[in-house]
C-alpha cells in the first residue's frame, strides 16, 4: 500500500459512479434506481473534492459539491414525488412495467 | 417561249383544291354527325368532284404549256413558304414539277377524278357520304403533294398523307372492327417502310451537309450528285436500299405486302383509287424520281428488280386461289407493282412509269368493274358465288373485259406495250451476274402467264361460267347507274389507248411517252460509267434507251410474240378450266392439295408475322418490359427502397421497448462509443 | 471589480421579470385555484415583459458578469427571446388543454415561467456551473410539467422516465465537469479555452474524457441518437403544449449552451469531435425518419421529426468554422424556424386531442380536417411541408442553410445524407395531408380551438412562411 | 412593374385573388380564373412581341433579393425559355377552361393550386439565379402534390406521396450540387453568389464537374422522366385529375429537359460531353422501351403516360446530339409535347367525365356516338405520332436528323420510335373508336360541347400552326440555340485536344526518359 | 492514512454493490448510508470540512431519510418488491459493459498527475467555502434557490392526494 494520490480517488469515485450506472441498468425497483442516481452523483462529488486538494487547489469543487447535494436533494424530492404519483395510479414500483409507451 | 411563271402560279391549285374539298366536306360531315341525316349528297358530289376535276383542269392546262417548253425546260416550279427552318435544315414548302411529275399529276387527276364521280354512284346512301368524300379529297391532296413535292420532307409529307388517308378509307366502315384493324395494319406496315425512308433521307442528307450544302430537293440533289460523284457512291447504296424498304411499305413489295390485301376492307373505288391506281404506286415514282441515286448503286438497283420479280410472281401465284374478286385484283396489283420495281430495279425507269400509266388504267377499271358487279350483288366478293353476269351488266362486263385483256399484254391494248417494254428492257440488261437478267425475264414472263389466268378466272368465274348467284342477290341484280359506268367506259377506253403512246421503235411506234421523260431520266443513262453487278466489271447501267441501241428489233419482235403465246395460254388455260370443263377446277385443286392450302392461305405469311413478330413483341413488351423490368424491377426497388426504409423502421422501433434500463443501457453504449471515438 | 453592480440589473432584469412573476404566480395560486385564468392572463403579461426586457437589450453590450457565470449577448438574447416566445405560445395553447383535460392550475404557469428562467440561465451561461444549473432548473420544472396530469398513466410513466433518464445523464454531465475543473481549474468558457491552449491539453484522454460525458449531457436533451431514446414516450405522454414546449423551447436552449460551449471552450479540440457530432448527426436523422415513417400516432410520430430535426441541427454543429460564423448563424436559424413550426404543430395538436384513451392524437383523428376546417388544415399544411423543407416554406430556408455551411466546410457526404434523409422524411410529413386531406372525416370529431390556439397558430404560420420569403437579417450573421 | 415579372407573378395575384372569393361561389371562381389566365397569356404575348432574335438574355430583371447571401432576383428569358414560358401562359388557360365542370368540390381550392403552380412553373423558367430557380421549382411540387390528391383517383395516396418523394430525391441533391458550385464559385472570386452567370464562369475539375452534373442530371432525368426513372410518372398520371395530367405531362416534364439544357449541360460542360452516350443511350432506351410498354398498357391514361417517357426519350436524344437542328427539334419537342399530349389527357378526360372510367376494354366504336370526339382525338393521336405536317413530325424529323448526323445508330435506333409511336396509337384508337358499340353505357354518350370545343380548338389551331409553319419558332430560339451548341463544340475540341495533348505525352514521355537514360 | 483511504473505499464500494443487489429496497438504502458514510470519511481525509459535515447531515441524514420514509410509505409488499428474475447473461452482460467504462475511466485517470500543493488555512472551512458561495458562486447559489423551491412545488404538486 503505497502513497494515497489523487488518482486513487479518482479510481474509486469511477468505480463508484459505474456501481451506480450498474444499479440503474440493472435494477428493476425504481427506488433502488433513485438510489444508484444518488451514488453516481456522491462518487462525482468525491472526484470534485479531490480534485479540489490535489489538482485545482481551489475551494471551488467543495462550493460545487455543495450544490451538487442541493440537486441531489431536490431530485430526490421530485423523483420520490412522481414515485408515489406513479404507485398511487399503478400500484407499481418496478421499472419494467411503465412500458405502455412503446414503439 | 412562254413565260412560265403564271403557270408556275397556278400550282398551288393542284393540291389545295382538294384540301379545300376536304375541309368543306369534313365539316359537313362533322356538322351533320349529330343529326339523323347526312348532308345533302348532291352538295357533297359537286363539292368532293369539283376539286380534283378542277385540279385536273389546271394540270392539263399546265400540261398543255409543258409540251410547249423545250425538252429541258419542261419545270414548274414554285416555292409557298419556308417550311422548317433550323439550323441547316431548311426546308421549303415547295411545289416541282418537271415530265415525271405531270406524268403523274395527269393520272392522278384524271384518274382521281373520275374514280370520284364513280364514287358519287357507288357510296349513294351510304351515312358517311360526307365524310368519305373528305377523306378521298384529302387523300387527292397528299396524293398530289407527294407528287410535286420539291424535296424529300414534302415527298413524305404526302407519303405519310396518302398513307393517313388510306387507314382512314380502309377503316372507313369501321363498325366491322375487322376493317378498322385492316386500316391499322396498312398504316403500321408503311410506317415500318417510312422508317427506312427517312434513315434514307437521312443518309442523303447527311451527304449534302458535309460537302457544306445542306439539302433535300431534288433537283438540287441531282445537281449535287452530278458533281460530288464520289460523295455519293460512297453512300448510294446503303441509302437506295433503304429508300427502297420505304417503296416496299408503301407499294406493298415483299416483305412487306401483307397489307394490301387486307386493305381491300375498304370501299371498292378506294381500291381502285388508293391500292390499285395512284398510291401504291408512289414506290415506283419515289424511286423514279430519285433516279440519279439508284443509277450510282447498282447493286442496290439489283435489289430492287430481284425484289420486284419475287413480289411478281409470288403474288400472282397468290392470286390464283382467291375466292374474293378484290383479294384477287389486289393480289394481282401486288403483282403489277413488283413488275414495276423489276423495270426501275434494271434502269428501264421510264418501261416502269409507263407500266404505272398502263396500270392506272386497267386496274382502276377492273377494281371499279368488280365495285359495279359487288354493287349490283349487294355487297357479294365471293366469285364462287357469281357466274353468268355478263347477261345482265354489260357495260360492266365489256369494260372489265377489255381491261383483262390489257393486264394479260394481249396487243394492242395498252398492257402488252407495257409489260413487254419492261421485259425486253429485262432481257437486255446489265444487273448483277451475268445470268440474272435472263432469270428475271423468265420469271416475268412466267408471271405475264399468271396474270392473263388468274385474271381470266375472274372474269370467267364472275361474268360467265356457272351461274352460282343467291336468290336475294338476284332479286336486285342491276346494272350501275350510269355515274358508275361512265367512269368505267373511260377507264376501259384509256386502257385500250394509253399503250399507243409507248409503241416501241421495233414495230414501227415512236414510243412518245419515252421520250417526253427523256429530261427525267436521260441525263444519268450510263453517263458516269459505274460498276454495274456484283462484280467489278465496268458497264453502263442498261435503261430501255440503251437497250434500244444495241438490242436487236427481230429478237425483240421474237419475244414479243413469246410473251403473247404465254399470256393467251394463260387465258386458255383459265377458259378450259372455268367455263369448259367446271369440274376439272375442282379436280385440279384436289390434285394440288396441300400445296392449293399453302396458297389458298397465302402461303401463311400473315401467320408468319403473327407468330414471329406481332405476339413475340406483344409479349416481350408485356411480359418482359411493362411487367418484369417496369413493375417488377425498376418498382420493385424504388418500392424495395421505401419498404426497406419502413422494415428499419419497424426493427428499429422494436427498440423502443418502453424499458427504462434499456434505454439507459443505450445511453451507456453511446457514452462507450464517445469515448472510444474521443480518447481511443 | 465588483462583483455586482447596478447596470448588471438591466441585464438580469428577464430573469428577475420571470422569477418574479412566478413568484407571484405560485403565492396567488395558492390561495386562490379559481382564479387561475386570470392567472395564465397574469402569466402572459409576465412573458410579455420579459419579451420587453429581452428586447430592449437586443443593442447593449453585455460582458461576462458575475464572476464570469453568464453574459447576456445578442446570442443569448435571441435564444432567451426564442424561448419566451415559445414559452409565450405554449401558455395560449394550453388554457384550453388544460381545462379540457381538467388540469388548470396556477402552478403550472409559475412552472412554465421557473423553467424559462432556467432557460434563461442556459442560454446566458458563460460558464459551466450556470449550465448545469440552467439545466436543471429547466428540467426539474419540466419534470412536474410532464407528469402534470397525474391521473393519467401515460403522464405518469413518461414523467417517470423523463427524470430517471434525465438524472442518469446529468450525473454524466458532473462528472465531465468534474474533471475538467479537475484539469484546468476553472469552468469558465473563457477560462477554459485559456487553460486548454496554454497547458496544450486539446489532446490529453482526460480532457477528451471530459468532452465525452459533457457531451451525454447535451446530446440527450438535444435527444440525439442513441439517447434519443425517451423523446417518443415522453413527447407522448406529457400534455400536448408541454411536448411543444419541450421540442421546441428546452430544444433551443440546450442546443444554445451547447453551441457556444463547443464553439468557444472546446473548439480547439474540433478535430477531436467533429467525427462524432458527424456520426450521431448521421445517426440521428436517419433514425428519428426512419422511425418516424412507421409511426401511426401523431405525438410520437413529431417526437421522432423532432429526433430527426435534431440531426440536422447537428449537422451544422458539425460544420462550425473559426474563420465564419455561417454554420453557427445555420444552427441559429434552423432553431428559430423550427421552434415555430413545432409550436404551430402542437399548437393544432393541442386543439384536437380529444381521446378518451389518454393515447394522445393517432393519425385517424385528422382525418379530413383540411376539409372540415380550411384554415387548420391549411396551417398544418404549411408546417408540414416546412417541417420536410419544401420551399417556399422557412424550413426550406433552414435546412439550406444548414446544408450550406456543411458543404463549406467539405462535408459534402454529410449534406448528402441528410438531404437523403429529409426526401425520406417527406413521407411522413406527407402522410399528415393525406389524412387532413385526402381522407373523408370521421364523425364530427370537435376541434377545441381558441382564439389563443389561433393566434398561436397565425402567428407561427405567418412567421414560417415570412422567414421563407426574406430572412435576412433575423439571424446575427445571416 | 416589368414585364415579365408582370407575368410572372400575375398568376399568383390571382390565386391570392381566388382565395380571398367566398368558397360559394364556384361560377365567379371559374370565371374569374379563366378571365386572369387569359390576360396572363395577353401579357406573355408582349414577351414575344418585344422578343428580339439574339442570344441575349431579355427582359432582364435583376433585383438583389438577399444580398448577404448572394442570392438576387434575377429573371430573363432567352429565345430557350421564351417559349416554354409561352406553353406555360397558353395550356393553363385551356386547363382552366378545360376544368369548368369536372370539378365540383373545392373548386376554389382547385382554381388557387393551378394558379399558384402556373407562377411556380414560370418562375422556374425565367430564373437565372439557381437558388430563385430551386425555389420555384420545389414550390411546384405543392399545388401539384395537392391536385393529384384531392382531386385524383382511387390510389392517389400512395401515387401522391410517391410522385412528391421521387422528384424531391433528385432536386435535393441538385440544391447540394448548387450549394457545392456556389462555395467553389465563392472560393474562386471571393463573392458569394447565386448567379447563373457567376456560377457559369465557375472552374471545377473533372471530377467535381462529373459529380455535380451527375446530380443536376438526377434531377431533372427524374423530372423528365428518362428511363429508369420514369415509373412515378404513370403512376401519378392515372391518379391526377385531367387538369393534373394536362399540366403534368404539358409543362412539368418539360422543366427536366429544360434544366438539362440550361444548365447542367453549360455548367458542367466537360462531364456533360462525357456523359453523352450515356443519355443517349438511356434516351433511345426511353424512346423504345416507353413505345412498347405504352402499347401493352389496358388504361387509356397509362399508355398516354407512357408514350411521354417515349417521346421525351426524342427530346433528350435531341438535346444530346449537340447540333443545332438537334436542339432546336428537342426545344420544338418540348412545346409540341406539351400540346399534343396536353390535347390527349383533355380528350382521354372528356370520356372520363363521362364514363369515369379509363380502360381501353370499356369503350370501342365511340366514334359512332362521338364523332366530333372521334375527329378531335385523331387529328391530336396523328400529331403525337408524328404525322406530316402536323407539329409532331417536325420536330420529330429535326432531332432525328440531328441524332444521326451525331451518330448513325442514334438516329435509326430512334427512328424505330416512329413505328413503335403509330402502332401503340393507333391501336388504341382502334379499340377504343371502331368496331361497334358493345357496351351499352357507351351508346348514350355525349359529344363535345361547344365550351369543351372552345377547349381543344386552340391546341388544334397550334398542332396545325407548328406543323405547317415552324419558322416564326424556330428562328427566335435559333442564335441562342445556336450559342449553346457552339459553346458545347468548342469545350468539345478543347477536350478533344487537350486529351490528344494527353495522348501524346504519353507517348512522348518514356522516349524522354530514354534519353535522359 | 492509506490503510484508513482503502478501509474507507472498501467500504464505499461494498456499500455500493450492496446496494444494488440487495433486493429489499430498504436494505439497499441502508447499504447506500454505509457507502454514503464511508465517502464522508474520504472527504474528511481530503480537507474538505465543510462538505464533510454536509454529507454527513444532509445526504446520509435528511435525503436518505426522505427516501427510507418513501418505503415505509409506500410499504411494498413482497409481490410489488419482486423483482422479475433477471437472467444470467443480462447480469454479466450489463456487469461487463459497467466494467468496461469504468477501467476506461480509471485508464483515463491513470494520465492525471496531481499537483503537489501545500492548501490554503482555511481550506475545506465551512468559513471559506460559504465566502466564496456568496462572492464568486453568488448566481448558482441563487439559481440553486430556485431549483429548491421547483423541487417544492413539483413534490406538493405531484404527490399531494387531492389539489
Amino acid at each position: 500500500m503505497g502513497e494515497v494520490t489523487l488518482n486513487h480517488y479518482l479510481y474509486l469515485s469511477a468505480i463508484l459512479f459505474f456501481i451506480g450506472a450498474f444499479g440503474v441498468l440493472f435494477r428493476q425497483n425504481l427506488l433502488v434506481i433513485l438510489m444508484s442516481v444518488e451514488l453516481m452523483l456522491n462518487a462525482v462529488n468525491l472526484s470534485f473534492i479531490a480534485f479540489a486538494r490535489h489538482s485545482a487547489g481551489t475551494m471551488d469543487g467543495h462550493v460545487i459539491a455543495f450544490f451538487v447535494m442541493a440537486l441531489a436533494a431536490a431530485e430526490a424530492g421530485i423523483g420520490l414525488a412522481i414515485l408515489v404519483m406513479l404507485f398511487r395510479n399503478r400500484t407499481t414500483v418496478q421499472a419494467g412495467d411503465l412500458t405502455l409507451m412503446r414503439d | 417561249m412562254e413565260d412560265i411563271r403564271p403557270m408556275s402560279n397556278l400550282l398551288w391549285i393542284i393540291p389545295v383544291a382538294p384540301l379545300a374539298g376536304a375541309v368543306l366536306n369534313g365539316l359537313l360531315a362533322l356538322i351533320y354527325s349529330g343529326r339523323e341525316k347526312g348532308p345533302n349528297e348532291r352538295l357533297v358530289s359537286l363539292i368532293g368532284c369539283a376539286a380534283p376535276l378542277l385540279s385536273f383542269a389546271v394540270v392539263v392546262r399546265l400540261f398543255m404549256a409543258m409540251r410547249g417548253m423545250a425538252a429541258e425546260a419542261r419545270i414548274f416550279e414554285s416555292t409557298l413558304f419556308t417550311w422548317i427552318a433550323a439550323g441547316p435544315v431548311q426546308i421549303d414548302f415547295a411545289y416541282w414539277v418537271d415530265a415525271l411529275s405531270m406524268t403523274m399529276l395527269l393520272v392522278v387527276t384524271g384518274v382521281g377524278s373520275l374514280i370520284h364521280i364513280y364514287s358519287t354512284g357507288y357510296m349513294h346512301g351510304d351515312r358517311g357520304f360526307a365524310r368519305f368524300f373528305s377523306y378521298l379529297n384529302l387523300f387527292m391532296f397528299a396524293m398530289l403533294t407527294l407528287v410535286m413535292a420539291k424535296n424529300l420532307p414534302l415527298l413524305f409529307v404526302g407519303w405519310e398523307g396518302v398513307g393517313l388517308c388510306s387507314y382512314l378509307l380502309i377503316g372507313f366502315w369501321y363498325k366491322d372492327i375487322a376493317n378498322a384493324a385492316a386500316g391499322k395494319k396498312a398504316f403500321i406496315v408503311n410506317r415500318v417502310g417510312d422508317f427506312a425512308f427517312l434513315i434514307g433521307m437521312f443518309i442523303l442528307f447527311m451527304v449534302t451537309m458535309n460537302l457544306g450544302n445542306a439539302t433535300l430537293d431534288v433537283p438540287e440533289l441531282r445537281a449535287m450528285a452530278a458533281v460530288h460523284h464520289e460523295a455519293f457512291a460512297k453512300v448510294a447504296v446503303a441509302a437506295c436500299i433503304l429508300l427502297f424498304i420505304g417503296a416496299c411499305g408503301k407499294s406493298a413489295q415483299i416483305p412487306l405486302y401483307v397489307w394490301l390485301p387486307d386493305a381491300m376492307a375498304g370501299p371498292t373505288p378506294v381500291s381502285a383509287l388508293i391500292h390499285a391506281a395512284t398510291m401504291v404506286t408512289a414506290g415506283v415514282y419515289m424511286i423514279a424520281r430519285l433516279n440519279f441515286v439508284y443509277e450510282m448503286a447498282p447493286a442496290a438497283s439489283a435489289v430492287v428488280a430481284v425484289v420486284g420479280a419475287a413480289t411478281a410472281i409470288f403474288a400472282a401465284s397468290i392470286g390464283f386461289a382467291q375466292r374474293d374478286i378484290k383479294k384477287v385484283l389486289a393480289y394481282s396489283t401486288v403483282s403489277q407493282l413488283g413488275y414495276m420495281f423489276l423495270a426501275v430495279g434494271v434502269g428501264a425507269y421510264a418501261a416502269g412509269v409507263f407500266h404505272l400509266v398502263t396500270h392506272a388504267f386497267f386496274k382502276a377499271c377492273l377494281f371499279l368493274g368488280a365495285g359495279s358487279v359487288i354493287h349490283g350483288l349487294s355487297g357479294e366478293q365471293d366469285m364462287f358465288r357469281m357466274g353468268q353476269l355478263s347477261k345482265h351488266m354489260k357495260t360492266t362486263w365489256l369494260t372489265f373485259l377489255i381491261s383483262a385483256i390489257a393486264i394479260a399484254g394481249i396487243p394492242p391494248l395498252a398492257g402488252f406495250f407495257s409489260k413487254d417494254e419492261i421485259l425486253w428492257s429485262v432481257f437486255n440488261a446489265h444487273v448483277g451476274p451475268a445470268w440474272l437478267p435472263r432469270v428475271l425475264w423468265v420469271v416475268g414472263l412466267a408471271t405475264a402467264g399468271m396474270t392473263a389466268f388468274y385474271v381470266f378466272r375472274a372474269v370467267f368465274l364472275t361474268f360467265h361460267g356457272k351461274d352460282n348467284v343467291s336468290h336475294e342477290a338476284k332479286h336486285h341484280l342491276h346494272e350501275s347507274p350510269p355515274a358508275m359506268t361512265m367512269p368505267l367506259i373511260v377507264l376501259a377506253a384509256g386502257a385500250a389507248v394509253v399503250g399507243c403512246l409507248g409503241v416501241p421503235a421495233a414495230i414501227g411506234g415512236s414510243n412518245i411517252f419515252h421520250h417526253w421523260l427523256e429530261p427525267v431520266f436521260a441525263g444519268h443513262a450510263g453517263g458516269h460509267g459505274v460498276g454495274v453487278g456484283m462484280g467489278a466489271s465496268h458497264g453502263a447501267v442498261t435503261i430501255a434507251a440503251a437497250a434500244e441501241s444495241h438490242g436487236s428489233a427481230q429478237l425483240e419482235i421474237i419475244l414479243m410474240i413469246v410473251s403473247v403465246v404465254v399470256a393467251t395460254a394463260g387465258i386458255l388455260f383459265a377458259r378450259l378450266l372455268y367455263v369448259q370443263m367446271p369440274g376439272a377446277a375442282a379436280a385440279f385443286t384436289t390434285r394440288l392439295g396441300g400445296f392449293y392450302t399453302l396458297v389458298f392461305n397465302k402461303y401463311y405469311i400473315d401467320e408468319l408475322y403473327e407468330r414471329a413478330i406481332v405476339r413475340p413483341g406483344y409479349a416481350i413488351a408485356d411480359k418482359l418490359m411493362f411487367r418484369l423490368i417496369d413493375a417488377g424491377i425498376i418498382e420493385g426497388i424504388v418500392n424495395g427502397l421505401g419498404i426497406t426504409a419502413r422494415l428499419f423502421g419497424a426493427s428499429f422501433r422494436l427498440l423502443q421497448s418502453g424499458v427504462v434500463r434499456t434505454y439507459a443501457f443505450f445511453m451507456l453504449m453511446g457514452f462507450l462509443y464517445l469515448v472510444y471515438e474521443l480518447v481511443r | 471589480m465588483p462583483l455586482f453592480t447596478a447596470e448588471m440589473v438591466k441585464f438580469l432584469m428577464p430573469l428577475f421579470i420571470m422569477t418574479g412573476g412566478a413568484m407571484i404566480l405560485l403565492a396567488w395560486s395558492a390561495v386562490s385555484v379559481r382564479t387561475a385564468r386570470a392567472q395564465g392572463w397574469f402569466a402572459g403579461l409576465v412573458h410579455v415583459a420579459a419579451l420587453a426586457s429581452i428586447v430592449s437589450l437586443w443593442n447593449a453590450d453585455g460582458w461576462p458578469m458575475l464572476n464570469g457565470m453568464l453574459i447576456v449577448d445578442r446570442f443569448a438574447l435571441f435564444f432567451a427571446g426564442l424561448c419566451t416566445v415559445s414559452s409565450l405560445g405554449t401558455i395560449m395553447i394550453s388554457g384550453n388543454y388544460l381545462r379540457r383535460f381538467n388540469i388548470l392550475r396556477g402552478e403550472y404557469y409559475a412552472l412554465l415561467l421557473l423553467s424559462l428562467a432556467g432557460m434563461f440561465v442556459l442560454v446566458t451561461a458563460y460558464d459551466l456551473m450556470s449550465v448545469f444549473m440552467g439545466l436543471e432548473l429547466m428540467s426539474l420544472a419540466i419534470y412536474i410539467m410532464v407528469g402534470f396530469r397525474r391521473r393519467d398513466l401515460l403522464a405518469n410513466e413518461a414523467a417517470m422516465k423523463y427524470f430517471l433518464l434525465g438524472a442518469f445523464a446529468v450525473a454524466f454531465f458532473l462528472y465531465g465537469m468534474s474533471i475538467l475543473y479537475g484539469l484546468l481549474g476553472t469552468l469558465n468558457f473563457k477560462g477554459m479555452v485559456i487553460e486548454v491552449v496554454s497547458r496544450e491539453l486539446v489532446k490529453s484522454p482526460a480532457f477528451l474524457f471530459a468532452i465525452a460525458l459533457i457531451l451525454v449531457g447535451f446530446v440527450f436533451k438535444v435527444s440525439a441518437v442513441p439517447f434519443h431514446m425517451w423523446v417518443p414516450d415522453v413527447y407522448q405522454g406529457a400534455p400536448s403544449p408541454v411536448t411543444g414546449f419541450m421540442a421546441g423551447a428546452v430544444k433551443a436552449a440546450s442546443f444554445a449552451a451547447f453551441l457556444r460551449l463547443f464553439y468557444m471552450s472546446f473548439f480547439s479540440a474540433r478535430a477531436q469531435w467533429v467525427d462524432i457530432v458527424i456520426v450521431l448527426a448521421i445517426a440521428t436523422m436517419s433514425l428519428g425518419n426512419i422511425v418516424a415513417l412507421v409511426q401511426r400516432n401523431v405525438k410520437r410520430m413529431l417526437a421522432y421529426s423532432s429526433i430527426a430535426h435534431a440531426g440536422y441541427i447537428l449537422v451544422g454543429m458539425a460544420a462550425l468554422a473559426i474563420d465564419n460564423t455561417r454554420a453557427a448563424s445555420s444552427v441559429m436559424f434552423y432553431l428559430l424556424v423550427y421552434t415555430f413550426m413545432t409550436l404551430g404543430a402542437f399548437a393544432l395538436v393541442s386543439a384536437i386531442e380529444n381521446r378518451s384513451d389518454s393515447r394522445g392524437l393517432e393519425l385517424e383523428d385528422m382525418s379530413g380536417l383540411g376539409l372540415r376546417r380550411p384554415a387548420l388544415g391549411f396551417a398544418m399544411a404549411v408546417f408540414m411541408f416546412a417541417m420536410a423543407g419544401i420551399p417556399p416554406t422557412a424550413g426550406f430556408f433552414a435546412k439550406y442553410y444548414v446544408f450550406s455551411a456543411a458543404v463549406d466546410r467539405g462535408l459534402v457526404v454529410l449534406a448528402v445524407v441528410a438531404v437523403l434523409n429529409s426526401a425520406l422524411s417527406l413521407y411522413y410529413y406527407l402522410r399528415v395531408i393525406v389524412y387532413m386531406y385526402f381522407h373523408k372525416a370521421k364523425a364530427d370529431s370537435p376541434v377545441f380551438d381558441d382564439w389563443g390556439a389561433r393566434a398561436v397558430l397565425f402567428v407561427s404560420v405567418l412567421a414560417v412562411i415570412w422567414l421563407g420569403l426574406g430572412p435576412s437579417g433575423v439571424v446575427p450573421g445571416i | 412593374m416589368d414585364i415579365l415579372s408582370l407575368v410572372t407573378f400575375l398568376p399568383l395575384f390571382a390565386a391570392v385573388v381566388v382565395a380571398l372569393m367566398p368558397a360559394r361561389a364556384h361560377g365567379a371562381v371559374k370565371w374569374f380564373s379563366l378571365v386572369a389566365s387569359i390576360a396572363v397569356f395577353a401579357v406573355s404575348l408582349k414577351l414575344v412581341q418585344g422578343f428580339v432574335a439574339t442570344p441575349d438574355m431579355q427582359f432582364v430583371v435583376d433585383a438583389p433579393w438577399l444580398p448577404s447571401l448572394g442570392i438576387s432576383y434575377h429573371i430573363a428569358i432567352d429565345g430557350i425559355s421564351l417559349f416554354l414560358v409561352m406553353l406555360v401562359t397558353f395550356i393553363t388557360p385551356v386547363t382552366v377552361l378545360s376544368c369548368f365542370k369536372s370539378i365540383e368540390n373545392r373548386v376554389k381550392e382547385f382554381f388557387v393550386c393551378l394558379l399558384f403552380l402556373e407562377t411556380a412553373m414560370i418562375g422556374a423558367f425565367v430564373s437565372l439565379d439557381l437558388f430563385l430557380f430551386y425555389v420555384f421549382w420545389e414550390a411546384m411540387l405543392i399545388p401539384m402534390y395537392f391536385m393529384i390528391g384531392m382531386w385524383g383517383g382511387e390510389r392517389k395516396v400512395y401515387d401522391t406521396i410517391k410522385f412528391f418523394i421521387y422528384t424531391l430525391v433528385g432536386s435535393l441533391l441538385m440544391l447540394i450540387a448548387i450549394l457545392y458550385v456556389v462555395h467553389q464559385s465563392r472560393l474562386q472570386t471571393g463573392t458569394l453568389s447565386f448567379d447563373y452567370g457567376v456560377l457559369l464562369a465557375t472552374s471545377l475539375s473533372a471530377e467535381q464537374q462529373w459529380i455535380l452534373f451527375l446530380a443536376f442530371a438526377l434531377a431533372f432525368a427524374i423530372k423528365v422522366p428518362m428511363f429508369p426513372f420514369h415509373t412515378w410518372l404513370p403512376d401519378a398520371h392515372v391518379e391526377a385529375p385531367t387538369a393534373g395530367s394536362v399540366i403534368l405531362a404539358g409543362v412539368l416534364l418539360k422543366m427536366g429537359t429544360y434544366g438539362f439544357i440550361r444548365f447542367a449541360m453549360p455548367m458542367f460542360p466537360e462531364a456533360a460531353l462525357r456523359a453523352v452516350p450515356l443519355i443517349a443511350a438511356l434516351a433511345i432506351i426511353g424512346i423504345i422501351y416507353g413505345a412498347l410498354v405504352a402499347m401493352v398498357q389496358k388504361d387509356v391514361k397509362k399508355l398516354v403516360a407512357y408514350s411521354s417517357v417515349s417521346h421525351l426519350g426524342f427530346v433528350m436524344l435531341g438535346l444530346v446530339a449537340l447540333n443545332t437542328h438537334a436542339v432546336e427539334g428537342a426545344i420544338l419537342g418540348m412545346i409540341n409535347h406539351g400540346i399534343s399530349t396536353g390535347a390527349l389527357f383533355l380528350l382521354v378526360g372528356v370520356i372520363y367525365e363521362r364514363r369515369h372510367t379509363r380502360l381501353i376494354s370499356e369503350y370501342g366504336g365511340l366514334t359512332r356516338v362521338m364523332p366530333v370526339y372521334a375527329t378531335v382525338f385523331m387529328i391530336v393521336t396523328l400529331s403525337s405520332i408524328g404525322l406530316p405536317p402536323l407539329n409532331g413530325f417536325i420536330h420529330e424529323f429535326l432531332i432525328l436528323v440531328g441524332a444521326f448526323q451525331a451518330n448513325t445508330w442514334w438516329g435509326v435506333l430512334a427512328a424505330t420510335g416512329v413505328v413503335l409511336g403509330a402502332i401503340y396509337m393507333l391501336w388504341m384508337l382502334q379499340r377504343v373508336f371502331f368496331g361497334d358499340v358493345t357496351n351499352e353505357k357507351n351508346k348514350g354518350l355525349k359529344d363535345l360541347s361547344a365550351r369543351e370545343i372552345f377547349v381543344f380548338l386552340p391546341l388544334i389551331v397550334m398542332i396545325f400552326w407548328m406543323g405547317i409553319y415552324s419558322k416564326p419558332f424556330t428562328t427566335r430560339m435559333e442564335p441562342a440555340v445556336t450559342q449553346f451548341v457552339e459553346q458545347m463544340t468548342a469545350y468539345r475540341s478543347a477536350m478533344d485536344a487537350r486529351d490528344g495533348a494527353v495522348a501524346e505525352e504519353a507517348l512522348v514521355v518514356p522516349s524522354d526518359r530514354a534519353g535522359e537514360n | 492514512m492509506a490503510i484508513l483511504f482503502y478501509l474507507f473505499a472498501a467500504l464505499a464500494v461494498l456499500g455500493g454493490l450492496l446496494m444494488v443487489s440487495l433486493r429489499n429496497p430498504l436494505s439497499g438504502a441502508f447499504s447506500l448510508i454505509l457507502s454514503l458514510v464511508s465517502l464522508a470519511g474520504l472527504f474528511a481525509m481530503l480537507q474538505a470540512e465543510f462538505v464533510f459535515i454536509l454529507q454527513v447531515l444532509v445526504y446520509a441524514g435528511a435525503i436518505m431519510v426522505l427516501i427510507i420514509f418513501t418505503i415505509m410509505l409506500l410499504n411494498l409488499n413482497k409481490d410489488e418488491l419482486a423483482e422479475p428474475p433477471v437472467g444470467w447473461m443480462r447480469l454479466i452482460f450489463t456487469a461487463l459493459v459497467c466494467a468496461v467504462a469504468a477501467f476506461g475511466a480509471i485508464r483515463v485517470f491513470g494520465d492525471i498527475t496531481p499537483v503537489q500543493m501545500e492548501p490554503a488555512p482555511d481550506f475545506g472551512s465551512i468559513e471559506g467555502v460559504g465566502r466564496l458561495m456568496l462572492s464568486d458562486f453568488l448566481y448558482p447559489f441563487e439559481v440553486i434557490s430556485l431549483i429548491l423551491l421547483v423541487a417544492v412545488v413539483g413534490v406538493v404538486l405531484l404527490a399531494k392526494k387531492v389539489i
